[in-house]
Parts: C-alpha cells; structure tokens; sequence
C-alpha cells in the first residue's frame, strides 16, 4: 500500500468520524430524527475490511450502525445525509431513515433495524450469487450482541451446508446497548461460536486498519476463492453511546478512556506520521478540509434538497405493475 | 382441459416456472427428495437438482429470510412452510423484511419473494397444528396474499405470484391437496387482485375463501333447491389487497351478506369484509351481515369437538335461513 | 392520590408483586442494571437481585419460551419485548405455546405468563420500530391482550395480569411512558375484561384504545365546544376478550359509532368492533359506522410521511362532523 | 441393578413397543387420528434416561414422539391410549391428542407439535426450580433435527449462563421426517455443537439400555449437584416410518435390517438370557403378558370410557377466574 492510499484511508476514517459526529450535532438540533446510533471508534473495521473487498459488485448488509459501511460501499454521503434529514434525494427517498439505508447501485443492500435479521438476508444473497454463477461475494457486519439471535445458528449452518459465499464480519464492541458481552453470552470470544458448523473463523484486533485489512484480504480471498463462508471477528469499541439517548452508566470512564487510547484514526495517524508519510499539519489540514466539505457539500446539500411530497405517502408498497401478469 | 388436483396445480406451476427461469428455485422441509409433504414440489429434485430444490433444516426464519435475500438480488424463491402454524417462526423475516423492503428502501429494492403454505383445520391434528392464520398476513401493509380454493388457481396464483415483483404469501389447505378440477392446458395466470363470482344469484351474497369456498357453493344448491333464496357465491382470493368495489358491487345487488370463514372470527377476513361492507354500501343493506366462523378456542383433538369447533355448510345454510325468516 | 408518569404507574405494579409473592419475575433486555428502555424496571435489579430482574440476550422466541416453561411451574414472568416488532420474533412461544397449553392439556396446566410490549409509532423510527400490532396478539385464541391508555391502567393492569392464571399481553406505547396521571395511592387492580367509559356523551360513540384514547378525549372537547356534538369516549383497554356488550350499550345509546387506532385498517380492532357493531346492534345504528385509522402502508421516516400515516384528534373530528354533516 | 429390575425394565421396553405398535393398529381402524408419531427402536433412549432420574418429581418435556416419556414418566397408560382415542378420561381430557400428552401430577410437562419449541420451556422449569429452591431438575428430550431451530443456540446459551438445572436428551435417529441428517446439519455429532455454551456434554450408544442407563446416570447427577445444564447425545433409530404416512424411500431396506439387529428389546434381552436372569421362555410370557395388559386393561379402558360432551368445547380457553381480581 503506498502512501497516497494510506492517506486516502486515514481521510476515509477521519470523514468517517467527522461525519458522525456533525450527525450527532444535527440530531440535537433536530434535523434528524428517529433513532441514530454511530459509529466513532469503529471505523477501521468497516473501512478496512471494505477497503479488501470489491466494493460495488460485493454485496454488503449491515445492521442499524450502517452509516459508514455505507459510505465505503460507494454510496455518496449526500444521498446518506440527504437521508438522515428525510429528503426525496436521500438514498431510500426520505423513508429508510438511518436504520435503513440502501443503495442497490452500489450494492449496498441495506441497514436493518432488527438485530440478528441481517444473517439470512446476507445468506440469501449469496444464494443469489450461487445460482447466477458469478465472483462476487455477500459481506455481512453484525455486532456481538446479534450472534444470540436465533438466525445466527440457523444461518451459520445452511450457509455452510450449501457453500454460500458469505464473509460475516462481528464487530464485537463488547456490549449490546447497556449489558456488557460476559452478561448475556457464554463464549465472549464469537469466532470460536462457529466451529460446529465447521465454518473457518478468526478473531483479531479492530482497532488498527493495517491489522483489519491483512485478516480481511485472507478473509475476502478465502470466500471468493473456496466459494464458502468465512467468520471474521475484530475487537473493538465505540466511544460514544449506543444510540443518542445512552446514559452511559453501564461502563467505567476508565475502561472509555483506555480504549480512547487505542482509537483506530490515533493509531494510523501516528503510524503514518512516525513513517514520514504524514505530518501533524497535513493531518489537521485534512481535517479541516474534510469537515469543510462535509458542512459545504454535504450538510448544505441535506438541507437544501426538498422533502418528499405528502401526496407520494402511499407509493412504493407494491410495485408498479405487481399484479399484472396474464 | 385437463383434471387435476390441486397439488398437481402448484406441481406444474413449479415446473413451468423453473424451466422457463433459471433464478426460480424452491425450498422448504422435505420438499426435494422427499417430494414435499403433499406432492406439491415432487419430481422436481431430480429435475433441476439441490441447488434449485432445496430441502432445508429445520429453521423456517433463516430460511424465509435466506429466500428474501435472494429476492433482493433477483432470484426467484417459492419458499414452502409445511404448515401455517410454523409461519410463527418465520414471521420476522416475512413481517420485518420481506413486507418492508420495497417501501422502506423507497421503492429501490424489490422483492420477488413468494411463500406458500398450507393453513387450516385438518383432520384431528390437534391445537398446534390446526391454526388458520391468514389474517395475520392480511394484516401488514406490503405483502400480497392471495388464497386458491380450486386447481385452477391453485396452479394460476403461483404463477403470477412467481411473476409478481411483490412479496406473496399463499395459503393452501392440508385438506385440498387432492381436490380434483379442471385447469386449461395453456398456460394462464390468476390475477392477484380481484374476486371471483363462483356462482350468480340475487338474494344474499356469500363470501368465502379456500376450502369456505367449497362450503358456500354446498350451501348455495342446497339453498336453491330446497329453499329457493338465489345465493351468489364470492371467491375473495385475494386477500390482500382485497376488492373492495368487487364487495361492494355483489351487495349492491343482493342486499344481503354472509361471510363464510374457517377461522375463528376476533379481527378476521369476517370482521375486514364487514367493515368494507359497511364503509361502501351500508344503506344498501337490508338485514345486517353475518360472520360464520369457527368457535374462539384452540382446535381441540377430539374429532366431535374438533367438529363443533369448525363451521361447515350446515352453517352457512342455517344463518342464511336465518336472515330470510325461511 | 399521587400523580405519576405512565412507566412509574409500571414499575409500582412490578415491585408491589415482586415484593409480595418471590415467584414473581421479569425478564427482558436491559431493563435490570440499565432499569429498562423506558425506566419501567428501574431500580428493580437492585433491589430483588440478578435471578429475578433478568437481563436476557438479544434471543426473543426463546426467553419468551422460557418464561413460559416458568409460568407452567406455577413461577410469574413478566417479559418486556423492547418494542412489539421484535414480538415477531417472539410468536412462536407465544402462540403455539402459551395461548394453547391451558386449552390442550385440558385444563391441567395452567399459564400465568405476562408479556409487556410497547406498541405503536413514537417518532420517525421508521417501518421496522413503528409497527402497531395489537391485532396480532387478538387474534389467536387463549391469550388475554389489553392495553392500558393511562398511568392508572398501567399499574392496574399489569398487578391484574401477574395474578391472572391466564396469560396476558400488555400494550404499551412508546409515546405515553412519560404521561402523567392520578393513581390512587391504595393498592387496585383493573379489571382485565371490559371497557370503560371515558367521558360520557349521547349523540355519538368513540372507541378507542391506548392512544387513540386520548385523541378522541381531545376530539369530543373540541366536538362538544365547536359543534355541540356530545360524544361518548370508550376505552377498549381489553381487546381480547373483547366487551360486546358494553360496545353495543353505548352504541344503543348514541346510535352512531366511530372506532380510532393507531394502526392500519385492514383486519384490525376497527374491524372487529364494527363487526361486533353489525352483530349485535345493527338496526340500532343511524349512520354507517366508520374506522379512523393509519394508511395501509409501512411507516415512512420523514416526518411530515409519518404524519400523514398515523391519523389524530383532527381526523377524528372531521369523521364525526362528515357524520352529522356540520 | 438386581434381577428384578433388570426384568422389569425389559418388560418396560417390551410394554413400550407392544403399547405403540398398538397404536398403530388402533390408527388403522380409525380410532386413533391426527398424526402419530411412534417410538419403535428408541425404547432404551426414553426408559433407559427416565430410570436414573427422580420421575414424579423431575419435570420431563418432549416433542410428539411423547408416548414413551409419558409412561416413563409415570403416566398411567390407560389416560394415555384414552386420550389418544380422544376421550375425556384421556390424560389432556381427549382436548390433546398423541402430539400433546399432558400429566402435571407426575410433572410430565408436555408433548409438544413444533420442532424446537421445547427448548425454552425445559429451560422454563429449571428457571421456576431455581426461583424456588429445589433439588428437581427438568428433562428435555428432542430430536436431532431440533437442533437446526434457532431456540437450541438460544436456549443452550441462556440455560448455561443462567445456570438452570436441565439436562438435555438428544435422540439422534439420523433423520428429521426424511432428510438424512448429513443433508440439513453440518455437524453431525449433536454433542459438538453445544462446546461454545460451556456446557457439559457426551455421546453414546442409545440402544444399549445399560450404556444409556450409566450415563444417563452420571449426567442426572451432574445436573442435580451442579445445578448447571448437560447435554447427552443417544445414537439410536426409529424402525418405523417418521408417522403413520411415511413412504421410507428415503433410507435403504439395509440400514433399516442393519438397526434392526441393534433393537434395544433383543440387546437386553439376549444379554439378560445370557446372563441367566430370564429364560427364553419367560420371555414370551412376559410378552404375552403385556399384550394381555395393553389389550384387556389399556384399550378396553380407552374404548369404553365416554368422549368429552360437546357442549364443553369451548371450556379451558380461560382458566375460571382468570378475570377476577381487585
Ligand atoms: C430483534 C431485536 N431485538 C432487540 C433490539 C433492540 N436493540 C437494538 S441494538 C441492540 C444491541 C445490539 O448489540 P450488538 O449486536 O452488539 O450491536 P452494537 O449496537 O453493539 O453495534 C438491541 C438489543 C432490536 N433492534 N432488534
Ligand atoms: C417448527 C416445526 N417445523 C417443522 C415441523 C415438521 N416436522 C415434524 S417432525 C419433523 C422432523 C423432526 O426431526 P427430529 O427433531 O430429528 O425428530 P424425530 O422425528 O426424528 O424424532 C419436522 C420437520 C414441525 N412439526 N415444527
Ligand atoms: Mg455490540
Ligand atoms: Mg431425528
């Protein structure tokens, strides 16, 4: 990887973060609502993983904390943030809102609001893609919490049996909204949960990308080549809470701080400025030209575009045309 | 003309459509070498081979949602549920998921995804394995159910359903299977929209689905014959969307209305064609509309019980005698 | 009397019982050591301990299930589902379970199992979190379902519900956990069987529910000051058994019906009471009864869509004046 | 283990074959309905668990292949064939059927149609034991195929966590109706799957009834002294189709002939002549015997006791006073 990549990824992250955050500040001035759950802390799994896969012809689904995978599947953030502010040109046409978001272009397949359900929606693309007979693969992000969920070992098995070409990455955070992991599941190390479906799994650090992308190349090769699927588990954490409305009473501020420490833009950014890639100030002038461009382009666009109309409430529960055979 | 039964309907629907489209493919438990529990998918294994026929674990939510998936990317699934009570199990990825994904993706995503089940009393097999559940899916917004009380239809609603870009539940009845009718050798398709008049008449319109149907028409000659009331008998068949105007347009003319369902009444297909009856043509009315339905309770074993627990012609015979003072 | 929100008028109820009787319980996610989503359990965990104020995994059907297996022992679960559309996932123990096992083992085993389930549409959440589903839960034989519209209910109702050997399922909405309201200081217990009349009034009734309740309080003032039309306000409250007789007093008395839910239309408690309407009081009626109700639709994000879904006081008040013609 | 009770547990398992086989003649004839699942070659798995556990007091749980546990249990067989032949006299009061066998005096718990649905509940009843303190552990035989249900990954994860006192019996027959096990399960080794739930678990030959017998005995134990859940796996067959409809095309005539030879009656029986404690002869007139039993007491009993009267059809929806509180 040279360094314009390696730049371009730590500005992937940082727009990642800054993105985030300006949602966080447009929620309490109430030009988003519904329920928004970010992703700061995070952001070298999705981006790293992704930056791994054929974005754009891979499919990728995720859960309710989807705005950054996204992002990185090809999806313009206007279109995302046009979305979170309920306009017609949002990528779901102002109805998804942040939990639903979807760009079939892009083959961004969607966010979901119920954990767990993304599991056999990310197996049934990769059925999909068995019966037509191409290369792509189906990429499916899920939080630790959601491996409880029924549809984890109901899909784990069929996905093996039939030799789905499924990579499921868990981003294990260690919590599930406010129960810590070791509350609610016995083996808090999720990648050895799918042995008795003798499905090829490892665990490794998410909070540094280059970690994140060695295990994700091994993991998106291994789906794509072996046509089977793959369980990738990065350890990670997010900072904030787990949605806007979290009291943040179930964890320690020193367990907070200590992973405050291992924050994923930190550790690349100090790795690139340690190589002579980057300096201090070319980082904090990318930083400024990405919450620019994220106030300029972004936001203004979310809220200059109009609302859907009123009239169109009714459209899209049936296609046009869904009866008319015969 | 040739005579079939009901299951040779679906069988040759089945077969038509997975030679015409390689993405059509069918799963559910038992259906592959076994041949599905009633013959519905039999032959079809050998024909087009496991990875178009699929016999499934024992996991109807990944399942469904694994067909939903493959919806999403343009396959075809005909998912089969062997019994209506095991829908329970899969309602997420059909209610969540399959119902919600065109709307919520503002109409970016579609999904083609049919489902098919058999719904209703049998013979003797006991509370959790006797349900009619059909206004469950009638009762979320985005999914299409239709319900085939012939072979014909049988046959021609999972062609369209196959067709449709919708998501389709259809519901069939264990004790149809081997109902014996004529089905035009040409290939045709049952719209997914609209009532069938199965019988004209003037005096009291009969509304039935599925093997109700079969009693409302008993009922009708029986009518006829020995009490001189004119009975016109209404297939509903789509069930969602129902026909309100196809509702109206029979009362209109007969001012009298009976609605013949074999589940129990509290929010039902009775209580819906009730309250249409009501919102369109109300003074048209000349005796207040009458639900036949099953008892309140969960279907005992025992078979006189089981018995008095479930309408029959008897039934509808009796409250149309009552209407007319006859 | 004291006045206390809605979610306080629960939580008193579950820590009157849990301190009366030890086998009493609740289980569901976060609401022990994070005291619940709407702080209904709050302090709870602490004060009985981690065996009876139960943080589960994200794994509905099978803690639902396992509140039943308790339940049958003769134990009193109260399960919280976070919100009614996880309740999908739940159905199966629910349906097939405990609604039936009292009527099939022939009234040998009994099931005192209480679920506690927050239905309806907050605020821009979108069509995966916004379901109303309390037609559902009615539908099925065997199972008690209501809903409390005021503080009162919710502690009167769920201390009737933990003592019923039946079980029951309570509704609750998102929307009304902070509404205030007297709740009388001695211990009481609301009937789990009838409905209650809010306000009384001749010229018209209004049914309503949980928080439709409170839209059709706001339409009869408005009705009886703008327009000199004196409605009568019902609250359902128990929606299964529902009260056909106290539906058809007041019907009687007014001659004119009016039903508002929060939920779509088809097949819903609109339905049934308008049946119930046609069955038992028919001719008793001076106009045709009429359903204020949703959109069939799934519940779009943007703001302005959501609010053209879900009806309200004023859609209620031009149902009674299009009645009356005023 | 005297000679006493090596007899009398052989002609348990000789009462348990005579018993079913006669079921399936009383099918035949019409006096027995709805779907019968019968226990033919798995007599060792049911007797040889139930032996080391506390039945009366123990609480036992299965799916519809429950005959054999109920009269292990302690269930009189005569309530047995009585319900099976849908009288009132019958054990679930003729309300049940085969499928939903009920004694809560000697603490069966049930039979139950859905695969997988047991799970929770068996977890249920360890919870209620641990609410109140007692030395009884609950039982939970299924099948092989329930293992794909989403409720065993879930409910093996919370009844480790929680610490329940349940022991699990996996009856593993190698098929699920008829798909061969290998065809819907990735790990055919039942006792595998459960590693990632740190429970205990082991697997044996379930047609030998003393290898059954010893561990069962040191997995009772287990779960007694350490109030924690286990798991054990029996290798065993059915002889007989899945139902009363079952084709059996899917397994050849030489596995059927090669299990056969392992009929856990002849194993036991040899190895008690060879032993001395029983002679060929006294064999058949123990078999005569329990034909005499099954014959003259149990189906006489079951023929001549009276079916429920009709008029109490709709009794046991509702417990009496399931409204009565306040
Ligand atoms: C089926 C279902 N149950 C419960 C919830 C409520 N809920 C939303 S997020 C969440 C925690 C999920 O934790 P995890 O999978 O670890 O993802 P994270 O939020 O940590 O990224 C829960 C319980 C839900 N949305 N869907
Ligand atoms: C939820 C559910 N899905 C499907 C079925 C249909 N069904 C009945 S028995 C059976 C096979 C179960 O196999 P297994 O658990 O191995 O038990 P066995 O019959 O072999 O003892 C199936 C699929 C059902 N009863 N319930
Ligand atoms: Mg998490
Ligand atoms: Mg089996």
């Amino acid at each position: 990887m040279d360094a314009t990549d390696q730049k371009r990824l730590l500005r992937e992250m940082l727009f990642a973060r800054r993105f985030e955050e300006r949602c966080a500040e447009a929620y309490h001035e109430r030009q988003i609502g519904g329920f928004l759950h970010l992703y700061p802390g995070e952001e070298a799994c999705a981006i790293g993983v992704l930056e791994k896969a054929q974005t754009g012809s891979d499919y990728v689904v995720t859960g309710y904390r989807d705005h950054i995978h996204a992002i990185k599947s090809g999806m313009d953030p206007k279109a995302l943030m046009a979305e979170l502010f309920g306009k017609e040109a949002g990528c779901s046409k102002g109805r998804g809102g942040s939990m639903h978001l979807f760009d079939p272009d892009v083959h961004f397949m969607g966010g979901y609001a119920l954990v767990g359900g993304p599991f056999p929606l990310a197996a049934g693309f990769a059925k999909a893609i068995q019966l037509r007979g191409g290369q792509e693969i189906s990429i499916c992000f899920l939080g630790d919490g959601a491996n409880n969920q029924g549809t984890f070992h109901e899909t784990m098995n069929m996905a093996s049996l039939w030799k789905l070409p499924v990579l499921f990455i868990c981003e294990n955070n260690l919590y599930g909204i406010g129960t810590a992991i070791e509350r609610s599941t016995v083996e808090i190390n999720q990648y050895k949960r799918v042995a008795p479906y003798g499905i090829e799994a490892a665990q490794c650090d998410g909070q540094d990308i280059d970690i994140v992308m060695a295990h994700a190349e091994k993991a998106v090769n291994y789906v794509r080549e072996q046509r089977k699927p793959y369980f990738l588990e990065l350890m990670t954490y997010r900072l904030r809470g787990h949605s806007m409305s979290d009291s943040g009473a179930y964890r320690s501020k020193e367990e907070v701080e200590e992973w405050a420490q291992r924050d994923p833009i930190g550790i690349y950014k100090r790795r690139l400025v340690e190589a002579g890639v980057l300096t201090e100030d070319e980082f904090h002038a990318m930083d400024k030209a990405v919450q620019d461009e994220i106030e300029n382009e972004v936001v203004r666009y979310a809220i200059e575009c109009p609302e859907p109309r009123v009239e169109d409430v009714a459209r899209y529960v049936y296609t046009e045309g869904g009866n008319n055979h015969g | 003309m040739a005579e079939l039964m009901y299951w040779q309907g679906i069988l040759r629907a089945h077969d038509e459509e997975m030679a015409r489209d390689p993405l059509v493919f069918a799963m559910g438990e038992d259906i592959g070498v076994a041949g599905g529990t009633y013959k519905a998918t039999s032959g079809l294994f050998a024909k087009y081979g496991e990875q178009r026929v699929i016999d499934t674990p024992i996991s109807e939510n990944s399942y469904t949602g694994i067909g939903v998936g493959a919806a999403m990317l343009g396959a075809r699934p005909i998912v089969e549920i062997m019994s209506v009570n095991f829908a329970w199990l899969a309602m997420d990825q059909l209610m969540n998921n399959a119902a919600k994904i065109h709307y919520m993706s503002g109409g970016r995503i579609r999904c083609p995804f049919v489902m098919r089940v058999p719904g209703g009393t049998a013979h003797q097999l006991g509370a959790q394995h006797s349900a009619r559940m059909e206004k469950v899916f009638m009762g979320v917004s985005g999914l299409r159910v239709v319900t085939p009380a012939t072979p014909r239809d049988a046959y021609g609603l999972l062609k369209s359903a196959v067709r449709s870009d919708d998501p389709v539940v259809i519901i069939e009845h264990e004790s149809m299977y081997n109902l014996k009718g004529e089905v035009p050798d040409d290939e045709f398709f049952t719209p997914l929209e609209g009532v069938e008049i199965m019988r004209p008449g003037k005096d009291v319109s009969i509304f039935a689905y599925n093997i109700s149907v079969h009693w409302a028409l008993d009922a009708a000659k029986k009518l006829a014959s020995e009490y001189g009331i004119d009975a016109e008998v209404i297939d509903l068949r789509a069930l969602k969307p129902l026909d309100r105007a196809g509702i109206a347009a029979s009362v209109r003319k007969t001012h009298h209305a009976i609605i013949v369902e074999e589940d129990e009444a509290p929010v039902g297909v009775g209580s819906e064609v009730m309250a249409i009856i009501n919102e369109e043509c109300f003074f048209d009315l000349d005796a207040a509309p009458v639900r036949v339905h099953a008892l309140d309770i969960p279907i005992p074993y025992n078979h006189r019980l089981e018995k008095a627990a479930i309408p029959n012609a008897g039934d509808v015979i009796a409250a149309v005698r009552k209407m007319f003072g006859r």
